[in-house]
């Protein structure tokens, strides 16, 4: 038996109702019909009337969300796609992660987004929101990159009492899987040494973490053992992970597959850099997408994002220099 | 049809508990245009003041009426920019204003925040946020919250917005949802012609608001805002239809805002033909007027309140003038509950 | 007050004008519906298509008797998601439909975007983005830049939204704003009775979504959307009122999409009843018995169009299998037009 | 006589507007009653049908704008504050910013947001949102500190063929003044070295520029020659000028007002990082505000965002290492 990244996604949000009646589900198409990805499959009929379908507003989905916690209920929001969270972005950077500092009422609310590349999408169906939301203060950003992480992690957001942006990447939905959802063993805000090697640091997260694990494989044959570090969660950041893992390579590459300029990946360069620039042997570098919308054909979506190819080379001139 | 003639009221609706109730709002719009009166003189002495100062003159009859049906501690009341009568209504303490508005650590606010964007979220006093509409959703959200959890009995939420904000899409989907789940909440659209500086003709098309109600499948009320009998009339029986399960109530009532969009503003945009006409009339000299010819209240009963409200609102401010402003150095600087997910070091 | 029954034909309307454009709408929304069963099945033979697949089955004839209306070149177009006939009316290409779909570098979107994103915005032609509601404040803006640049004469603009899209804040702001300005602008509400999954009560409370018209004060028209005869004539009085100056036209029409939300959904979800009343009708099945019953065309020369239709649209399918899929190394990765300031070192 | 930097910005509008009809201005309250700014003040009468009062609606403001521009206006939209445009970013970062990109139609619109913080303006009417914009591709980001740059990059912004988020700083509209609006000097997409100097760079731009001089003129004092470079514009980033000016101190401090995480400021020390690690003499520093919304009382709010103090301080612990 199997699990996959999506059926922890499922199962978490069944595990988070049925332990806690303050639970409920909101996001078109959930319903019923169990959503776009079927991440609520089965959810409605087994939880009446706290597992519902939300028209097509996703300024007035948050805002709810908003005003359900302030009266003690702990709401998922489902994003049919991360994209689609343009239209609820005030109420999320200014309604939701504004709250708790004005107003000292705490607001548990999970926003679930289905986010990130995958062949044939396009610029609407693609895009990972993660580095958006992290630059506001309030909000906590999770980005988990296996199927454990997704069921805790997904289970932690609901009982924390802030507003946490769920990035669940759409590539992992069906291609990852695990034996199990495994134990719950690191909490949120701590990032995770996915592969433990010597000669350089990957530093990445959400599906980029299982293209630089191959990365790291194919550079092993070459005699290289990289180190390959999960953020698992964006914000907070875990810098104590990420300088240990430094201050063992000195060589430091940070992958996302969000667009270049600024995000995640240059805020660990500058953490590195702030804080740990004599750990590092050589400049550190970074790659991310093109900075141009997401394609959707397949030859230019695979030529936008860092690949397995791509970092691999990224790590051969890290490791050259 | 939703008639577009406004509501008024007749003699037979003013029953002793009518009255009572109208008395009872008339001084909350008292209270609430000595104080903000007094917070307009504050702002232009300067010195005590932070920010800006955003008043509802005008506007007291339309935002009292309704908060005045509201039971403090089961229903959500989500005060906008003009609603100070409202505010005190609902039950806001003077200090509440004055705190926030003088960026006193003592307040709701602690000096984070200012003006018009208190409130006390925990005690169904929603805190709102500047971007226009985003609360009618919150609103939606807490109600739909009660009737979850089971703790809704036959509470009721109210909101209100300028017609300036039905233009936004954050009030249109908040209304719609809110009607889709049959949730028992009062938006009072105060349409006191002017969005800032711009009129109703550069804002919307309709001969009247009050036609939004069908196309969302609401209950809709139209109002003469500077009639407080017609206001409480109307607020009773939106209130009570909500209560009864009769979902989301659309009140529109007309006014002016009898000042600036802030204290800044000397509205010289506002023709004379509109200050001088019915729209234009002071609610509180209208309620004063009916009072005394109903013979409910006499010159000197009102004057007597008056000096009341000025004492009061006087000791408040003296009170919160000696209270301590924030400190940075005492303050925590963390934007999350959770202390543990607090980055430590320097962001 | 607008009314919520629908407009319907009377034998006067039958002029042999409105019969020709009848006929030709009709080849139209044929050549949509071969077009369309030749992508769904190249999406299910795997390999061609790029993506997902999303039709307009059932929808033909309310989307068609717009378009038909329109004159490119001058006229402003916003297709959504279920508008291939409408397209077609307005002149797209059928290569335009296939190479996008096919992402061929050929093709309007050059594989950048992709399946109903399609459109040459230069030519008049917008394209769609996925944010539902997005669309319309764009068409309004083209038409105020034609007013202002004197380059309007009798230009309209048009553009569809879904039952579920009348529920975005994007929508509400641009109808509104439309109807401000004024603006010769058709709105097509196609209310397929279902977003996805989601069954209109679930989405609106309202009796009928024409009671919006009021609400914006614009004109509403409604329409049984499986009647190409009355869609035609709603679509031709609602053109001429906005070019002749009436300000935005709202249209409401009622079908069903013949199949899922996309070619990858089975729309388990549509309960036979609805799939087997009225408004289940297929408006193709309606237009053919309608035009024998009228004497218009023979069973024969519906099905010599069919065939001509099918000729066409395998000859283009064979056409842009052929044609060059884009080259990663020969993209320009330059999101600005302005290639001065396109960075020329690795973001 | 002077002009102020809010004046630059309405003769701007003023001269955009004369030079060519197809400029229009769009915007709440922008018309007859010239803005809650005055940033166009008389502009309506002086060109009566093009200087519009629009409803509140951001999302429909910058659609119109769009598809304005299809047709070959030249739109310059008004948000009241940088803040609001929060409910417009939708059809921002995916509608205009995508047009060129997926259909090869420019899109020349600018839109002005009124940005940045003032004593007593709050959480809500103090944001700045450059680091969101630049983000997306497909987005030029302007960030003028000068009434010259004022004047001369809004002109430049009309004429770009792409979309413009142009950040002008509320704290400097009235208090800074020129003696005129100078020459045009710099096209966009180009840094300025404000201020020279060789111990010690800072790089940044808006109303920090003005802070940061000040910083230099105290650090001077103490003997440090501070050189200050001013961005002008944050997306293009004009990496070889921050570069050059590395390469002659071997010590950086970047300071930024908005949100400290990710942003302009680790944009820059990712670019320097990455690209002139061997020039540093030192580790790389940044200021930001602080990662909460922005408070309301002006104790508070000065000891949120950088000031002369700060950057002093900071200046001073980069020299001593
Ligand atoms: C989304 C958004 N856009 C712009 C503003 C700036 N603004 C604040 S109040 C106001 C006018 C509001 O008019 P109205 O809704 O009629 O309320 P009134 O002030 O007349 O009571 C504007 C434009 C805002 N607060 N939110
Ligand atoms: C703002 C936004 N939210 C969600 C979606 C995802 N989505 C795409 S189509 C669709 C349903 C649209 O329903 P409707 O408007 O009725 O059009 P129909 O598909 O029935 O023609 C949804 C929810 C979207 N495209 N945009
Ligand atoms: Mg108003
Ligand atoms: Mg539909």
């Amino acid at each position: 038996m199997s699990v996959t990244y999506l059926e922890a996604i499922r199962e978490a949000q069944f595990e988070a109702l049925r332990s806690d009646p303050n639970v409920f589900v909101y996001g078109q198409d959930i319903g019923q019909f169990g959503g776009a990805f079927k991440a609520t499959k089965g959810l409605a009929r087994e939880f009446p009337g706290r597992v519902l379908d939300a028209p097509i507003s996703e300024d007035a989905m948050v805002g709810m969300a908003v005003g359900a916690a302030v009266e003690g209920a702990r709401p998922i929001v489902e994003m049919q796609f991360a994209d689609f969270s343009s239209v609820g972005f005030n109420q999320i950077v200014n309604q939701a992660a504004t709250l708790y500092w004005r107003t000292n009422t705490p607001c548990p609310i999970t926003i679930r987004l289905p986010s990130g590349g995958t062949a044939g999408s396009g610029p609407f169906h693609s895009q990972s929101m993660e580095s958006i939301y992290a630059h506001y203060p309030g909000l906590v950003i999770l980005t988990p990159a296996t199927v454990e992480d997704a069921y805790w992690m997904l289970l932690d957001s609901v009982k924390l009492d802030d507003p946490v942006i769920f990035c669940e990447h759409k590539f992992l939905y069906y291609h990852l899987k695990a034996e199990s959802f495994g134990e719950h063993s690191l909490p949120i805000g701590k990032a995770r040494v996915a592969r433990p090697g010597r000669h350089a640091t990957v530093v990445t997260y959400s599906a980029m973490v299982h293209e630089a694990l191959r990365a790291a494989d194919e550079l092993q044959m070459e005699g290289y053992q990289i180190e390959v570090v999960d953020l698992r969660s964006v914000k907070p950041m875990d810098t104590d992970t990420i300088l240990g893992s430094v201050a063992r390579t000195g060589r430091l590459l940070v992958v996302g597959e969000s667009f270049p300029w600024g995000g995640v990946s240059a805020e660990v360069i500058s953490r590195v850099s702030t804080e740990a620039f004599h750990m590092l042997d050589a400049p550190p570098m970074r790659l991310n997408s093109k900075d141009t919308p997401i394609p959707y054909h397949p030859n230019l979506w695979k030529a936008h994002r860092p690949t397995v190819g791509s970092i691999c080379d990224a790590l051969r001139r890290l490791l050259r220099f | 049809m939703t008639p577009a003639v406004p509501i008024t009221c007749t003699k037979a609706d003013l029953t002793p508990d009518f009255r009572d109730q109208y008395l009872a709002t008339y001084r909350q719009m008292q209270s609430s245009r000595v104080l903000e009166e007094k917070l307009g003189s504050l702002y232009r002495a300067g010195g005590r003041i932070v920010g800006g100062v955003y008043l509802g003159r005008g506007q007291e009859a339309f935002s009292a009426s309704v908060a005045m049906q509201l039971r403090r501690g089961q229903d959500v009341y989500a005060p906008l920019i003009r609603d100070q009568a409202g505010r005190m209504a609902f039950g806001e303490p003077i200090t509440d204003a004055l705190r926030t508005y003088m960026g006193a650590a003592t307040g709701p606010m602690r000096g984070r925040d200012g003006n018009i964007h208190r409130g006390r979220p925990q005690e169904g006093e929603m805190a709102m946020i500047s971007h226009l509409g985003a609360m009618v959703s919150v609103v939606a959200g807490a109600l739909f919250a009660k009737r979850l959890r089971g703790t809704i009995a036959d509470a009721v939420g109210a909101t209100s917005i300028g017609d300036g904000a039905t233009s936004t899409g954050s009030f249109h989907e908040a209304i719609n949802m809110a009607a889709v789940e049959k949730l028992p909440i009062i938006i009072s659209v105060a349409n006191n012609q002017f969005a800032y500086s711009t009129s109703n003709d550069r804002q919307f098309a309709c001969e009247d608001l009050i036609y939004r109600a069908r196309g969302y499948g609401v209950a809709g009320w139209k109002v003469d805002g500077t009639d407080l009998a017609a206001c409480l009339k109307v607020a009773r029986s939106a209130v009570a239809a909500a209560r009864a399960g009769g979902g989301p109530q659309l009140i529109v009532g007309t006014m002016l805002r009898l000042g600036g969009h802030g204290e800044h503003d000397d509205a010289a945009y506002i023709p004379d033909e509109v200050k001088f006409s019915k729209v234009g009339q002071d609610c509180l000299l209208v309620a004063e007027k009916f009072m005394i010819a109903e013979g409910w209240a006499t010159k000197a009963e009102i004057d007597a309140w008056l000096k009341e409200a000025r004492a009061t609102v006087d000791q408040a401010v003296s009170l919160v003038s000696k209270e301590p402003i924030p400190d940075p150095y005492r303050e925590s600087w963390q934007a999350l509950s959770s202390s543990e997910l607090v980055e430590s070091w320097q962001l």
